[in-house]
């Protein structure tokens, strides 16, 4: 039943969402964007390959597991303040690198945390969901 | 700038994030929230000594400065209430060990747990009102989680209404928020103090205070708004009951003296009045609902409710020594009260049920539990020389100096109510022999994870009566903390302020 | 492994044995120290407990206290070692002889407390032993029943006692005891004198079991008989006395004082003479008789004069003496017989001389004869009661009736029991040395001290007189004051007791009819308005907590809205609020959309419909944002939207059609009708009125200016959430994280079940 | 302007709130949904609509340059509807597994083991006498 076209068409169209998402994830700082968005397109995504391609094909695409991606997500946000904490400033305080002309902050790293809690927890769920 | 601030909510969520990335690992997990609870409670009592050297600590997140950012603030209400989660939160932790199956403890549970536990000492510690909402989101939610934890027949509905109204109150919170917004635009809370005291529109301010009163009104277990209470309480695993029993309400509690000695101060004549005949209604309708009871945990869990009235009734009151005692009050209610549903908990294992009427026989069997629910349960009902009775004097001595004597009278005669219950449940589970009849009388043993928190808080409970003293001048500090709002404000503003 | 262990039947006797070193060795100790307290230098002893509320443990020997204080160590120490025999093979001994100790220290803690709060957590303390100790042998229904009688009386003036206390502290500044006295006038001119006045005589009275409170103390006879010995006849009842003798240089003297206690005091003594005719329980009638001792003692401590509180004294020391040697008889005769009815035994004293003659010792006491104690007692009280300020006729009156009836029941006590004719039950002998050497000594110091009334009152009555008296006094205790009014009036009672106990069967039987026949009694009061709260509390919670999640959601949205649309109703100019709005007529069409939505959302009887309903109200929501400026939350809000109908999808569809739903009649239709409509109504209101005026942008403005010079972001609404508020933003994505734990526990555990 | 959007806030909340009302949890999840919605953009209204321009910083500047929408309620907007969307899972899950459990939606129909157990009376007789 499930065609190697479609299940190409399936990945593919997975692919394209991650990239969205992560390309929404970076521009979030500057323009309308950021973790949230990103994760609710991402989960958006794999929810319509969940509903066409049945949920084991998201596993198998995902390769790490909804709840090690929600407890890793979680950990970034709050590694992304403790670094903060090891300059020796407050819990969360932003800390930019190179310190001339930056590129990559703490901040980008919580987004990131952001992201993958809340894709991670809508997977969790839709997963679950979809398994029952 | 100090981050002690940080770790009583860091320390368990990092918890919380290493028991998910253990997923597949659960007696790690358990040794990994042992550890990650005892290093709570050690980060809250370094947190309160600090507190009590030198005073208020703020700490300001993202090192933006207040009212910008958000700020944590540690003032001696907040590291008293934090150094009792610590407490209860390592307990009930200890308990959970020894109640609960493998299978239940592993796929989550000890992150929920944690997230609760951090949750709580967030709401304890932030100064920013949608802070403070967000931090009410992280309880409730983990709380879901763990109310129906175990998914017995009863929780589900136990949970249905815990869920709507605590959902609703939420709402409530929010919608106040939104308003006070509009009104202040700001939302640091000693900003906000400051907004208000220089504003003219008091009355549109008063209306938005009602709205928190009743948002956390619900959540405090405050008359007319708690009936979730009774509903839910007595159907979570023990451990989790009584760490619900002791902290969620009292959460609500510090919610409405924190906002209502420094956010909504300027109508106090409408505000506290209410309060004060609200918290009088809780009391006795708490009580009179205890009376009616016969099941162990739910006599426990209305008198949850008349309890949270002795508190709202120091804050009503708004003398220093009124506050104290609501401050005292809730330091040993949460010991007490959690105490109190762990007990319930050994009781159960030792006579199979918690219906009183199917219970008896411990005093003889087990003279050593009788001890360890007499000590909590006569210190709830205010007996000396333990912790119960200074809160009860404390609370009665200031109705009587503010000569409202209606109210004094209520005190006296829900503490005598609260005699009877206690002493219905000592003749019942423990004086009456065991009857023959029981729909599931199946004794175990309880193992020794149980029994040692037990001991512990009781003990505590001992102490505190015993040693009055340094307990009642933390909680005088901070209720002179709370009565000069002023020294908050400066410690987070700064000098002047934006 | 668990450390509750199982009772052990056999348990050792040695702890109990040994406890008895305890009221021994401060016997020994109290005794050494009365020549210091005869001489009137008080032994003071002072550490600070509370200081910040002013409370001190503070101890204080003085007269009144050592009189006190040799009661209970020597009558403990006694009923220690009766108790030895009398708990013998009792599985829980042990239990009994630690909470017999733990009360006796309790006890002794209050009459020497210097502190009012300090001797009121003494008080509970002894409330709360006499509680464990009533329903000793908790098997017993009627044990049970008895002991939380007790303890809700004594419990209730317990309470009422210590907002006395604080009134007192309140008004005067201070708790300690011995300062008292100096603040007596401020007191009795204060406003607060009577509330205090009605506080303490409650507390008092509950404990003392003065009518109309006595009845808690003929139930407390559940206890077993050691304890009734101790608790209930020579010590913990003192207490009240105790605590009316203590504040009678502070309180006491004033009219309604004297009245009260005075009417009070014969009311009851009265009350408890007349009632113990009636019974034949040994126990019983001796609970009544301690009724009736407390009644006089009340009495006389409602006079001023030296000789009423010199007869108080005495009494109480003599009455302490005969009352627990009886209660300890009665308990071995008990123990011998297995029956306490006295018509059932007779002829005891051949079988058992010794508890013979310490019966007949400590009625002759009872009963005022001669060279015992008891007769230099009633000589005082005659004389006391004839110096009453106030009523000194119905007093003495009083006096006479209760000691004649009290002479008629010491002879029934004694007399035939002992001496009569043996009966259907035959004792099995003496009864072991523990429990006659108690009663033997004691009834030997009732008439010891007879013959040497000159030493008594030196070392113990003037001591304890003079602590209470106002102005120092002298006392006098001797066998023979002369012919006067009081002995006249002491041959009279013997006459009068004599014929009573003739006439005892008639008096019995009147009584007997009399009493049932009564149409309320305070106990019968007391039940009833226990039973009168228990079915209001239940009535109260079958309405308030009932199980309907309708009733709840009314009930906390009414007061919601009630208590805040008042508020607001009373702050905001209304007509100023309305100003024709005017927008542009897309928008108006988004908006008309989005209300037939709700309106279809509200009715719609299937959920596809509804479903659709809540999808144009959320794409409605997210235009609103989009329009107004806020792309961010206009994106979420629709990737939102879309996910929550994928979920939707899963979940709802797998509930049961909406049926259609009658409301179950017309009143809640009502309320959900203008409930809601009033909510709406207040929240519109309330938005309007507060956006009359321009938010305050002072932090949106830094915000603006620190987004990209500090936080390195153009997007300000993303700088906020990863950085200015970034903890709001952990705390969500934590909430995140949690509903997808606990949702998946719950879909989990379902595919676990079979 | 305000006051329309005030207007479509309280039909929200009236209409939410007939719904909670209504003993049906299927309802009661709708009305929930529909206050929530009620409340997010009760944050918005209240944080004033005066401008309409996005608060995002034009390329090339570090200060806004004309006035723009006000950032702070959108970024509480943006927090409430997550939370409040991570709340509404856990309650579809919730309430379905109720259904599964309790056999029905209809609130009336899931009673509180209330203090009217029945259990059979106990009279004072009992099992072990002891004393002396």
């Amino acid at each position: 039943m499930r065609s190697v076209i479609l299940k190409t068409a399936t990945r593919l169209v997975s692919a394209l969402v991650m990239v969205l998402a992560v390309y929404l994830l970076w521009r979030g700082h500057h323009a309308p964007g950021g973790g949230f968005i990103a994760a609710l397109v991402a989960a958006t995504g794999f929810a319509l390959v969940a509903l066409s391609e049945g949920p084991a094909a998201v596993r198998q695409g995902l390769r790490l597991r909804p709840s090690h991606m929600m407890g890793a997500g979680l950990g970034l946000a709050l590694g992304s303040g403790v670094i903060g904490m090891l300059a020796q400033r407050p819990f969360l305080t932003g800390v930019w690198w190179p310190p001339s002309g930056v590129v990559v902050g703490t901040p980008l790293l919580f987004d990131t945390g952001v992201f993958m809690v809340v894709l991670g927890a809508i997977l969790s769920v839709l997963l679950a969901l979809e398994e029952t | 700038m100090t981050n002690l601030l940080i770790y009583p909510i860091l320390l368990p969520f990092a918890t919380a994030v290493g028991s998910l990335l253990l997923w597949r690992r659960p007696a790690l997990q358990q040794t990994l929230s042992l550890i990650g609870s005892a290093g709570h409670l050690a980060a809250c009592l370094f947190l309160l000594a600090a507190v009590v050297q030198d005073g208020i600590q703020v700490l300001a997140v993202g090192n933006w400065p207040a009212p910008y950012g958000i700020s944590l603030v540690a003032d001696h209400l907040s590291v008293l209430m934090l150094m009792v989660t610590g407490i209860l939160g390592t307990a009930t932790a200890l308990y959970a060990r020894g109640e609960m199956a493998i299978s239940l403890r592993s796929q989550g549970f000890h992150a929920l747990f944690q997230v609760l536990i951090g949750g709580i000492s967030g709401a304890f510690l932030t100064g920013d009102l949608f802070n403070l909402y967000v931090w009410f989101e992280v309880i409730l939610m983990a709380s879901f989680g763990l109310i129906i934890w175990g998914q017995g027949r009863a929780q589900f509905v136990g949970a249905v209404r815990y869920v709507v109204i605590n959902l609703l109150a939420t709402l409530l919170f929010l919608l106040g928020l939104a308003l006070l917004y509009g009104l202040t635009g700001t939302l640091n809370m000693a900003h906000l103090h400051q907004q208000i005291m220089t504003q003219e529109s008091h009355g549109l301010v008063t209306a938005v205070a009602f709205m928190f009163m009743a948002a956390f009104g619900i959540k405090a277990g405050m008359f007319p708004l708690f009936f979730w209470l009774p509903a839910s309480y007595h159907t979570p695993p023990i451990a989790i009951s009584a760490l619900f029993a002791g902290m969620l309400t009292k959460v609500g509690v510090y919610a409405l003296i924190r906002t209502f000695s420094l956010v909504f101060l300027h109508d106090t004549a409408t505000t506290h009045a209410v309060l004060l005949v609200a918290a009088g209604l809780t009391m006795v309708t708490g009580v009179l609902g205890a009376a009616a009871q016969n099941e162990f945990r739910r006599i426990l869990s209305f008198h949850i409710i008349s309890q949270v009235g002795y508190m709202l009734l120091g804050l009503a009151l708004w003398t220093p020594l009124a506050l104290a005692g609501a401050v005292f009050y809730l330091v040993h209610h949460m010991i007490v009260k959690a105490n109190l549903f762990l007990v319930s908990g050994l009781s159960r294992d030792c006579s199979g049920t918690l219906e009183l009427p199917a219970m008896g026989g411990l005093y003889g069997a087990k003279p050593f539990l009788a001890v360890l629910f007499f000590i909590p349960a006569f210190s709830l009902a205010g007996f000396p020389p333990l912790s119960g009775f200074w809160a009860k004097l404390l609370v009665i001595q200031s109705s009587l100096e503010a000569e409202h004597y209606t109210v004094a009278a209520v005190a006296v005669l829900v503490g005598l109510m609260t005699v009877y219950s206690m002493v219905k449940i000592w003749i019942e589970a423990f004086w009456k022999p065991s009857p023959d009849f029981g729909p599931d009388q199946r004794a175990i043993v309880p193992s020794a994870w149980k029994i040692a928190p037990v001991c512990a808080l009781a003990l505590i409970t001992l102490c505190i009566g015993i040693g009055a003293e340094p307990v009642y001048q933390l909680a005088d500090t901070a209720a002179r903390e709370l009565m000069a709002p002023q020294v908050y404000v400066r410690a987070v503003l700064g000098g002047a302020g934006p | 492994m668990m450390a509750i262990s199982t009772h052990n039947h056999r348990s050792n006797p040695w702890p109990g044995r040994l406890s008895a070193l305890l009221p021994l060795g401060l016997l020994v100790g109290l005794v050494f120290q009365a020549p210091r307290i005869q001489s009137g230098r008080p032994l003071a002893l002072a550490f600070e407990w509370v200081p910040g509320l002013n409370v001190h443990f503070a101890l204080l020997l003085d007269g009144v206290g050592l009189l006190f204080a040799l009661i209970i160590t020597a009558i403990g120490l006694l009923v220690t070692i009766y108790a030895d025999a009398y708990m013998v093979g009792h599985p829980q001994r042990n239990r009994f002889f630690l909470y017999l100790h733990a009360f006796l220290l309790s006890m002794l803690g209050l009459v020497l407390s210097n502190d009012l709060i300090l001797l009121f957590v003494f008080w509970e303390l002894t409330s709360l032993f006499s509680f464990l100790l009533i329903g000793f042998e908790h098997a017993s229904a009627q044990a049970r029943n008895s002991a939380r009688q007790a303890l809700l009386v004594t419990g209730c003036g317990g309470l009422l006692l210590l907002v006395g206390f604080l009134m007192v502290g309140q008004v005067t500044g201070t708790y300690a005891l011995s300062e008292l006295p100096g603040h007596a006038a401020q007191l009795h001119r204060h406003s607060l004198y009577l509330s205090i006045l009605m506080c303490m005589l409650a507390g008092a009275f509950t404990k003392s079991a003065q009518f109309p409170f006595h009845f808690w103390l003929p139930n407390a006879m559940a206890a077993p008989t050691p304890i009734s010995a101790f608790l209930h006849s020579a010590t913990m009842v003192k207490a009240g006395i105790y605590l009316l003798a203590r504040l009678h240089p502070v309180l006491g003297g004033t009219p309604v004082w004297m009245t009260t206690l005075v009417l009070l005091g014969a009311f009851t003594a009265l009350w408890g003479a007349a009632v113990s005719i009636a019974r034949t329980e040994l126990k019983s009638i001796l609970a009544q008789t301690t009724i009736m001792a407390l009644g006089i003692m009340t009495m006389f401590l409602g006079g001023r004069s030296a000789p009423a509180l010199t007869a108080a004294m005495t009494f109480l020391l003599v009455h302490s003496l005969y009352k627990s040697a009886l209660f300890m008889v009665a308990g071995a005769i008990d123990h011998q017989t297995g029956t306490r009815e006295i018509e059932k035994i007779g002829g005891l004293a051949r079988f058992m001389p010794f508890t013979a003659a310490a019966t007949l010792f400590a009625t002759l006491s009872m009963a005022g004869f001669p060279l015992f104690i008891g007769f230099i007692g009633k000589e005082i009280m005659y004389k006391g009661a004839l110096t009453e300020d106030v009523f000194p006729g119905l007093a003495a009156g009083a006096t006479l009736v209760s000691n004649a009836l009290m002479t008629a029941v010491a002879a029934t006590l004694v007399l035939r029991p002992f001496w009569g004719q043996p009966r259907k039950v035959h004792p099995s002998g003496e009864a072991p040395w523990q429990m006659w050497i108690g009663p033997l000594l004691i009834g030997g110091t009732c008439l010891g001290f007879g013959l040497i009334p000159d030493w008594v009152g030196h070392w113990l009555v003037e001591p304890a007189v003079r602590a209470i008296h106002v102005t120092p006094v002298d006392v006098e205790l001797k066998l023979f004051y002369g012919f006067n009014t009081p002995l006249l009036l002491s041959m009279i009672t013997i006459l009068m007791g004599g014929s009573f106990y003739v006439f005892r069967r008639w008096l019995r039987r009147r009584l007997s009819q009399l009493l049932p026949a009564l149409p309320i009694t305070t106990e019968g009061l007391y039940e009833g308005l226990v039973a009168a709260v228990i079915s209001f509390a239940k009535w109260q919670t079958r309405r308030l907590q009932n199980g309907s999640l309708f009733q709840y959601l009314v009930v906390i949205i009414g007061a919601t809205v009630v208590s805040v649309g008042w508020v607001f109703l009373g702050s905001a100019p209304l007509s100023a609020l309305w100003n024709p709005p005017e927008f542009p007529g897309w928008l108006g069409l988004l908006l008309i959309a989005m209300l037939m939505a709700i309106g279809i959302v509200v009715q719609a009887r299937s959920r596809v419909l509804a479903i659709c309903g809540l999808g144009v109200i959320g794409a409605g929501a997210a235009i609103l944002f989009l329009v107004f400026g806020a792309p961010d939350v206009g994106l979420t809000q629709i990737l939102v939207e879309t996910l929550t109908l994928i979920i939707v999808a899963i979940v709802l569809l797998r509930l049961p059609p909406i049926e259609p739903q009658p409301d179950a009649n017309r009143l809640q239709h009502t309320l959900r009708l203008t409930l809601s409509i009033g909510s709406g109504v207040l929240v519109s209101a309330f938005l309007i009125a507060v956006t009359q005026h321009d938010v305050d942008r002072t932090i949106t403005t830094f915000y603006e200016q620190a987004s990209y010079i500090q936080a390195h972001g153009r997007n300000i609404v993303n700088v906020i959430l990863v950085d200015f508020r970034s903890l709001d933003t952990l705390g969500e994505i934590t909430v995140v994280a949690v509903s997808a734990l606990a949702a998946r526990a719950l879909i989990r555990k379902k595919r676990s079940a079979p | 302007m305000e006051t329309v959007l005030a207007i479509v806030c309280g039909c929200l909340v009236a209409g939410g709130i007939y719904l909670l009302l209504s003993q049906n949890l299927v309802r009661m999840l709708f009305g929930l949904i529909m206050l929530s919605n009620a409340v997010n953009l009760a944050i918005f209204v209240a944080g004033g609509l005066t401008h309409t321009q996005p608060a995002l910083i034009a390329a090339g500047d570090s200060v806004p340059g004309a006035s723009m929408a006000n950032a702070l309620p959108q970024a509480l907007v943006l927090t409430a509807i997550v939370i409040g969307f991570a709340l509404l899972v856990f309650m579809f899950v919730l309430f379905y597994r109720s259904y599964e459990v309790l056999g029905t939606t209809d609130t009336r129909r899931m009673p509180e083991d209330g203090p009217a157990r029945a259990y059979p009376s106990q009279n004072t007789t009992t099992r072990q006498e002891m004393g002396p």
